[in-house]
């Protein structure tokens, strides 16, 4: 299976349990959904995907959207602005 | 226009973007940190926000608000860092030729605003407690992930 | 609180008064000098107050805002004598705990202000005609009162 | 009839149409109605009572407030606040 590239940035919640702001990484996932499922089972991040959303390269995406290498990836916990 | 900033709100002159001889309202929404959330006593609290999609996505909140309500202009500003009890963390100014219109369309932009932006917002309690805002409902059986 | 004043309300820190801890939400609504009013080009304007009874009834509004929302605090002040283009002629502030309640009862205000308190409004013109607002339509065959 | 005395005070469109801002004046009549018919026939005051309100010693009141001598009369044309 072909490895691909990524660049996951990590915030709130998340940056805690990862304990890291931005991590490089080479994975097989697919999707996005699949690249969190290892995240999850690696880390234990107890946020699911039904409570988080995804960002590829500064957009808003799908979970099922499929990966490039070289993709900026963030996983956006519930927000809490203003 | 959209801005975030690490630096006081107050300290900004907002409202002076503002000026056109044609404006006749004005409305602005700004939102305080209260000294208490849900039962607990706050002490203080911690924006972060993810900048680059916070700016994106304001923007097309504000666009959105031009476009649906009759107004002049539209503006947001939110706080990054650390924040006490009483300041400023987040403004919305909205100027129209008529008060209806300028607020409705604010009450959009800080409804949007506040579902819609990647910022996290964490609070730490009286108690020596910390949470992040709106975490705790989503994680499995609640404050777990705080410990 | 409410006050009438015959100098410039950018010149008043209106919102010093609201400094309270439970506070979460601030809504202001400011009404400025439009350069045009139904058609016409606007020079300036002069307003003209019944003291005694615009503040009773501006206290009656205010209380009826914090009696019917669920606000901590809500005031209210007002111009008389001479504005151009651009100044502030009315300010209507609300704290709340929760920003909803803040919306509603600034509009509460300020709509009542307009419809409630003994004030007129003489504009100038640009052509050198002036008018009383809302005189005209209420005189029989329209602005002939102005002559 | 007896006569009774009335402070009247003029404001914006009524200030000007009379010449003045407050006058002193006996008269016969009984409510705020007959006071203003009388005045409106003496000045030709273009405002109707269906367009004004009346204030009798500082607080609105009905046309047909019997009138008291020493009374404080404001007649209130249309208001436009803000």
């Amino acid at each position: 299976m072909q490895k691909k590239t990524f660049n996951i940035h990590y915030f709130a919640i998340l940056r805690e349990q990862r304990g890291c702001s931005v991590e490089t990484l080479e994975s097989a996932a697919v999707t996005a959904a699949d690249l969190y499922a290892e995240l999850q089972a690696a880390h234990g991040f107890e946020l699911g995907t039904e409570s988080l959303k995804v960002a590829i390269n500064d957009a808003f995406c799908d979970w099922g959207t499929p990966l490039q290498t070289g993709d900026a990836i963030v996983f956006i916990p519930p927000v809490a602005g203003g | 226009m959209f801005e975030l900033s690490a630096t006081p709100l107050e300290a900004i002159d907002l409202k002076s973007r503002f000026a056109d001889v044609r404006a006749g309202g004005y409305v602005t929404f700004e939102g305080w940190v209260r000294n208490h959330n849900e039962g607990r006593e706050v002490l203080r609290l911690e924006y972060e926000a993810y900048e680059q999609l916070c700016l994106e996505e304001a923007s097309r909140i504000i666009a959105e608000a031009e476009e649906r309500f009759d107004i002049i202009q539209a503006a947001c500003a939110h706080r990054t860092g650390t924040l006490e009890i009483g300041d400023m963390a987040v403004w919305v100014g909205v100027s129209a030729e008529h008060r209806g219109p300028a607020f409705d369309a604010c009450r959009y932009v800080i409804d949007n605003v506040k579902v819609r932006l990647p910022i996290w917002k964490k609070e730490y309690y009286t108690d020596g407690d910390s949470d992040w805002v709106n975490c705790e409902q989503c994680a499995v059986h609640g404050h777990a992930h705080g410990a």
